[in-house]
């Protein structure tokens, strides 16, 4: 369907980047980890970045849509909806975490009061739901492995943006909510003693992408550039693994502002990333996901492996493999 | 203060005015030392050049000048009416609504009384007209008529037939003679015209310089005051003129 | 009847042309120059709208707009009829325009009578004025934690956060309004011996009226527009959800339809405040007449 | 000097209490009852924000307001004092008032314009108010797509976002004042033979002057607010960026710092826009005077 | 049309109306088939008791009526200066920017003329003031040197003194004859004082039930016209008069 008369979805990626070549990239932690890891880190490219602080679903595809923008990094659910919203798009690379059960992105927060021992209570429970974004998803994944239907709980539609899920539990208006990061750290902290707690769900939330509208990689210079963006920012992961103070110290606290603490959390809660160069193990995992969600909210079914350009699994899977063997 | 306190509460006065002095920004005094009584049921009309403090003083009275710098004595009865130099009508409350804002009268008796008013100053079927939408005159009739609807213990007049033709105005002068009939307030009037003043008033009094400049007491007479004699009527009449403009040519003065 | 008089304008004499209906029915009259406003043409005033549904038609028919950034006139259509057919687009307007509604009488509510205690007393100025600006200089989003944990995530909730939106207009237009009242208008109410209820029902609130009524126009399409925010939260129903639930699933045509419900809605509404406007202030003379 | 004199008042006879400088200085003024406003208390305008704080310590102090949902004022302090010394909260600050003093030059300049084509012609009038009114109808969330689209996700965008909120205000209310312009005052000039350049500088400026300052107490709240939604996009500084990073993750006493830096900003802006009513309006006697 | 548009084209009339005809909403007509004409350089008052349409009438001349129903044939100088009955001043604008406002002149020489006029009207100082912070009559001067500091082929004056003392009047009355001589204007003034219409004006007309109920020319005079004779002045005064109100007690017009 390469009307662009561009290179072929399965032709091998070029390796010459023209000069001139551009890429615009929102993707936040791997600039600065680029800018903190100096030499360690292969940052000679042969094309420019044009850096947006853009990151999260609607905004990457809203500057898609916009031209302005050639690659996001986002979590798993975007690329299905923009692939849904009629906008075609390409994943290039992914990671998971290596000790995911252990270090999950969300945990299953309850309200003060509310027993929550395993998933089965969560029966008749209110349930924070935001349909479009990870934590909606999540939420959905978590019933059928509870074995409960929608009509079995009550799902309360509420974006979860800033500090709304926590204030929704700490009022009592819902009994459970998928928190993560600083804010569940907080959320325990503040009404941990009025007995609120978290609960793990043991399943898969570790996906993240880097993804693109599909004219990117059909426009050889372009796919070429990417090539060595995926390598790099693959190495960039690894990196960030591997420092933990120097990321702690330069990105959280100086950068985004958090206290040492917040911080400390953050960076000892930090999982290991897993960089595969075969996707085929993933691109399964998101077809299930796409397959409940098609079901559950109604949504036309979907090819997973549409959604991937398997060419650029290689690439970052090896440079991850590299950087970890660089230690 | 004690020069004054004294006599002032001894006086049978409606009006005390003593030693007012007012004055707008750091320009000169407008009123510099001004002394006025006015005794219950009389009649005073003031004559005074453009801008000399006529309606400075009205507003001294009226308890209007809060914020106005200076310093005096004023007593003045509760009950005060007030026609002002611009007939000051609510511009979006009808002709009738104007005439009976504030009207002690339960609602119906007030608009039976506006109403009788309005056709005194004849404006009768005028009623739900709004205020822009009548002629200067006519306007100037409804604030008239508003004062009219009241029975005040002091009306406080600023030019009120200012906007009127001969003859309308005479008929006005009829309205007010009948007012000061049924309730006998004191009245003190501002008028640009001195036949006027002498017709209507007790007493004429010419401000000027921001005092009393000349006070007269207008020829005695009885209830169809414009019967009085001529002659007197002549020579206060030169007098006041006088007393309003030493520089002006007397040659002129007949012809107005 | 209908024999046009050609101007007969002469050296320094201006007069105008005329139409004669008849012999005694000439009407000649000095033409100057008019700096107001002459007589609205009836239907005219939509003549912008249209204009803009036409650029809207024909981007999208020449494909200069793309249609997944914004639909085509003919697809909202389309989708709206669907929409109204299966009776989510109705269902949805009544709910929320029920709770707009409700926000905006309680907004107008609480804005005239802070307004009234504020303007008229410097207590009452004191006291309400600086707060009053203050949570006007606030962001909303900021505030919907605090509402939720004071008011639920129910009805309530979202009566509230629409009403303290509504407020804010009502309350500085009105104040504005009652404070930019003719001193002259107060001397004479003083003068009237006006007690303080008549003062404000006959002097205050008619002479602050076309401030409260320009405040109802920003209260009435602020209502409107706190729904997509307020509907977020626990919604199930309104056109605010409508559109949320859309945006999540990148249903641009229905986000469209939403927009276009917006402006008809607005825009409707915005008409009959000034309809409203043009009803209560008929004793205005100004350069619109 | 200051022996004072007390109030002589006697059945049906108004006097009021007064103050003897000396002999000639008394000053004993009928008492009326007073339905405009005294003159205001220096100060004590603040009166009320202080009660909100004080009210907020008070809370604070004795554990009512839980400080998991509102931190103390001493938290918002020494956060405030920690990310003024880091030099955050200066940047972002600085930042952020560029943007939104550029938004708001460019969003007055269009509002004025536009006020006038559209309050001044029959023409512009159709052409230009119906769509104006269409875009403050419509939720600006919706639009930020389009903006996205039209102007891409750098400064540039967030500059036009900023002045589209900006400039609704500024229109309307500009619209409305030159629209009340008494009559009287556009026959004037008219028989005065103004040009159109005149009419305008003279008459239609000056008496839409108090509404444009109306629309201006607006507008420069809006410019602010605007932060909070345009810095999402592509933000890397600016109090918007501060706060939605903080709301990332979870940081309650950063939002509150930029709770209190917005009430601040607000707070100030306004009460400089309404000295400038003051200053430019001195030629109005209203209620407050 | 064709009845009076021959007869229009040839008169060398300033001021030619015509069979004038306006009415206010649904009430009788305001004026009712006026006719009325003007030579170059003449001076009529008109007379009219309150509400008769005289402003109407002056409105009508000015343009200024562009949306009251009625008919009629109106040919006007291109140049008309207009003083109001209300004084009109821009609230906004300090007393001289209103005063050279729209003035011809470049800025400076308007200016100049605009502090002369206000000095000839006894306002030399108060040209920053603000107009309301001018009394009543102080205002109307002001309105009446903005008329002064121009040069207009009509004047239409409504009431231009009403609010004036005598004396402040007669002052006003000498500067309106000065700019008479400089540049000849036709004149067209209201005015509610008979003896003011007829010292002024060359011809005196009475509007009553919407038409010219009266017209008479003054008794002839030079330039020093207060001087006339009082004789005639005396008969066409009291001739108005009874034009103006037939109902009125005679004995009473002497004392006015
Ligand atoms: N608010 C004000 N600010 C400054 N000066 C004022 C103010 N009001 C009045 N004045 C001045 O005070 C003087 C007296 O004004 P006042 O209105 O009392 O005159 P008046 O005798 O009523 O005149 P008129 O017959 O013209 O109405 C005038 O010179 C006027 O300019
Ligand atoms: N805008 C209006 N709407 C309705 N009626 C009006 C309007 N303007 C004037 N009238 C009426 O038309 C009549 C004539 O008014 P006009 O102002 O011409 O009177 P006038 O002769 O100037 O009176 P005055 O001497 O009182 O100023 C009056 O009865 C008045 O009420
Ligand atoms: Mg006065
Ligand atoms: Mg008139």
């Amino acid at each position: 369907d390469d009307g662009t008369g561009g290179l072929a979805p399965d032709a091998a990626l070029p390796t010459e980047v023209p000069a001139g070549t551009t890429l615009a990239i929102g993707d936040p932690t791997t600039q600065k980890a680029f800018e903190l890891a100096g030499d360690a880190i292969d940052t000679d490219f042969d094309f420019e970045i044009e850096w947006a602080n853009v990151s999260g679903g609607p905004q990457t595809v809203e500057a898609f849509n916009a031209g302005v923008l050639d690659i996001g990094a986002v979590a798993e659910i975007p690329a299905v909806h923009a692939a849904w919203t009629g906008l075609d798009v390409q994943i290039y690379a992914s990671q998971y975490r290596e000790d995911w059960q252990e270090h999950p992105v969300y945990e299953l927060a309850s309200a003060p009061g509310v027993e929550l021992d395993d998933l089965a209570d969560l029966r008749g429970r209110r349930i924070a739901f935001s349909p479009g974004q990870a934590q909606g998803a999540l939420v959905l994944k978590v019933l059928r492995e509870a074995g409960l239907d929608q009509d079995d709980v009550e799902l309360v539609e509420l974006p979860s943006t800033g500090d709304v899920y926590p204030t929704a539990l700490a009022a009592g208006e819902i009994d459970v909510a998928p928190v993560g990061g600083t804010a569940l750290l907080r959320y325990l902290d503040s009404y941990g003693p009025d007995g609120a707690t978290s609960l793990r769900h043991g399943l898969r939330d570790d996906p993240g992408h880097l993804y693109g509208p599909t004219a990117v990689v059909r426009d050889p210079a372009k796919a070429a550039a990417l090539r060595q963006y995926v390598a790099a920012w693959a190495q960039a992961r690894v990196w960030i693994y591997e420092h933990p103070e120097i990321w702690k110290e330069k990105y959280y606290v100086e950068d985004q502002g958090l206290t040492e603490e917040d911080a400390q959390y953050l960076v000892d809660t930090a999982a290991r990333p897993e960089i595969p160069a075969d996707l085929t193990e993933g691109i399964a995992r998101t077809q299930d996901t796409v397959d409940l969600l098609a079901a559950e909210l109604d949504r036309p079914e979907l090819v997973a492996a549409d959604l991937f350009d398997e060419r650029f699994g290689p690439v970052a899977g090896e440079a991850a493999e590299q950087a970890w063997g660089a230690r | 203060m004690a020069a004054h306190a004294g006599g002032l509460s001894t006086t049978a006065a409606a009006v005390v005015v003593r030693d007012l002095v007012r004055s707008y920004g750091t320009g000169a005094g407008v009123l510099d030392g001004l002394d006025l009584e006015i005794a219950a049921g009389e009649f005073v009309a003031i004559l005074g050049r453009s801008g000399s403090g006529k309606s400075t003083l009205l507003r001294a009275l009226a308890g209007l000048d809060h914020d106005v710098r200076g310093s005096g004595r004023v007593e003045v009865p509760r009950n005060v009416s007030v026609v002002f130099q611009d007939s000051r009508l609510l511009p979006w409350a009808r002709v009738l609504d104007n005439v009976v804002l504030g009207h002690e009268a339960p609602p119906a008796r007030a608009r039976e009384a506006g109403r009788a008013a309005l056709a005194e100053v004849g404006l009768a079927g005028r009623e739900r007209a709004w205020p822009n939408e009548l002629s200067g005159g006519e306007q100037q009739r409804v604030s008239l008529a508003r004062s009219l609807a009241r029975s005040p213990e002091l009306l406080l007049a600023d030019e009120p037939f200012g906007a009127l033709d001969a003859l309308t105005r005479l008929r006005m002068h009829d309205l007010l003679r009948d007012l000061l009939r049924r309730h006998h307030p004191s009245v003190l009037m501002v008028t640009h015209d001195v036949d006027e003043a002498i017709v209507l008033a007790d007493r004429v009094v010419v401000l000027d310089a921001g005092r009393i400049a000349l006070e007269r007491r207008t020829p005695a007479r009885d209830g169809s005051r414009p019967t009085a004699d001529p002659g007197p009527h002549r020579t206060l009449r030169a007098e006041l003129l006088e007393a309003l403009g030493p520089d002006t040519d007397p040659a002129r003065k007949d012809t107005l | 009847m209908g024999c046009a008089v050609t101007a007969v304008v002469q050296a320094g004499r201006v007069t105008a042309p005329g139409r004669a209906t008849a012999h005694q029915a000439v009407d000649v009259r000095p033409r100057v120059r008019r700096l107001g406003l002459r007589k609205p043409v009836p239907l005219a005033a939509g003549s912008g709208v249209v204009l803009l549904l036409a650029v809207w038609t024909a981007g999208s028919a020449t494909g200069l707009i793309d249609p997944r950034v914004l639909s085509a006139p003919w697809t909202v259509v389309t989708t709206g009829v669907d929409l109204a057919v299966d009776g989510r687009l109705v269902e949805n307007l009544a709910v929320s325009l029920g709770r707009a509604a409700q926000g905006l009488a309680w907004g107008v509510l609480a804005g005239v009578t802070l307004a009234l205690l504020s303007g008229l007393s410097r207590l009452g100025e004191a006291l309400l004025d600086g707060p009053i600006q203050v949570k006007r200089a606030v962001p909303n989003l900021a505030l919907l934690p605090l509402l939720i944990l004071w008011f639920g995530i129910g009805e309530e909730m979202k009566v509230v956060t629409i009403a303290l939106g509504v407020f804010i207009p009502i309350y500085i237009h009105t104040h504005n309004g009652l404070r930019s009242i003719d001193k002259r208008y107060v001397e004479l109410a003083e003068t009237l011996r006006l007690d303080r209820r008549r003062f404000v029902t006959r002097v205050v609130l008619p002479g602050a009226l076309p401030g409260f009524l320009l405040g109802l126009r920003f209260a009435v399409t602020g209502s409107l527009l706190a729904l997509v925010v307020v509907e977020q939260v626990n919604g199930t129903a309104g056109i605010g959800y409508m559109m949320e639930l859309a945006r999540t699933y990148g249903q641009t045509e229905v986000i469209v339809v939403g927009l276009v419900v917006y402006g008809v809605l607005g825009y409707t509404a915005d008409q009959a405040v000034r309809l409203l406007q043009r009803r209560a202030l008929t004793w205005r003379r100004t350069l619109e007449d």
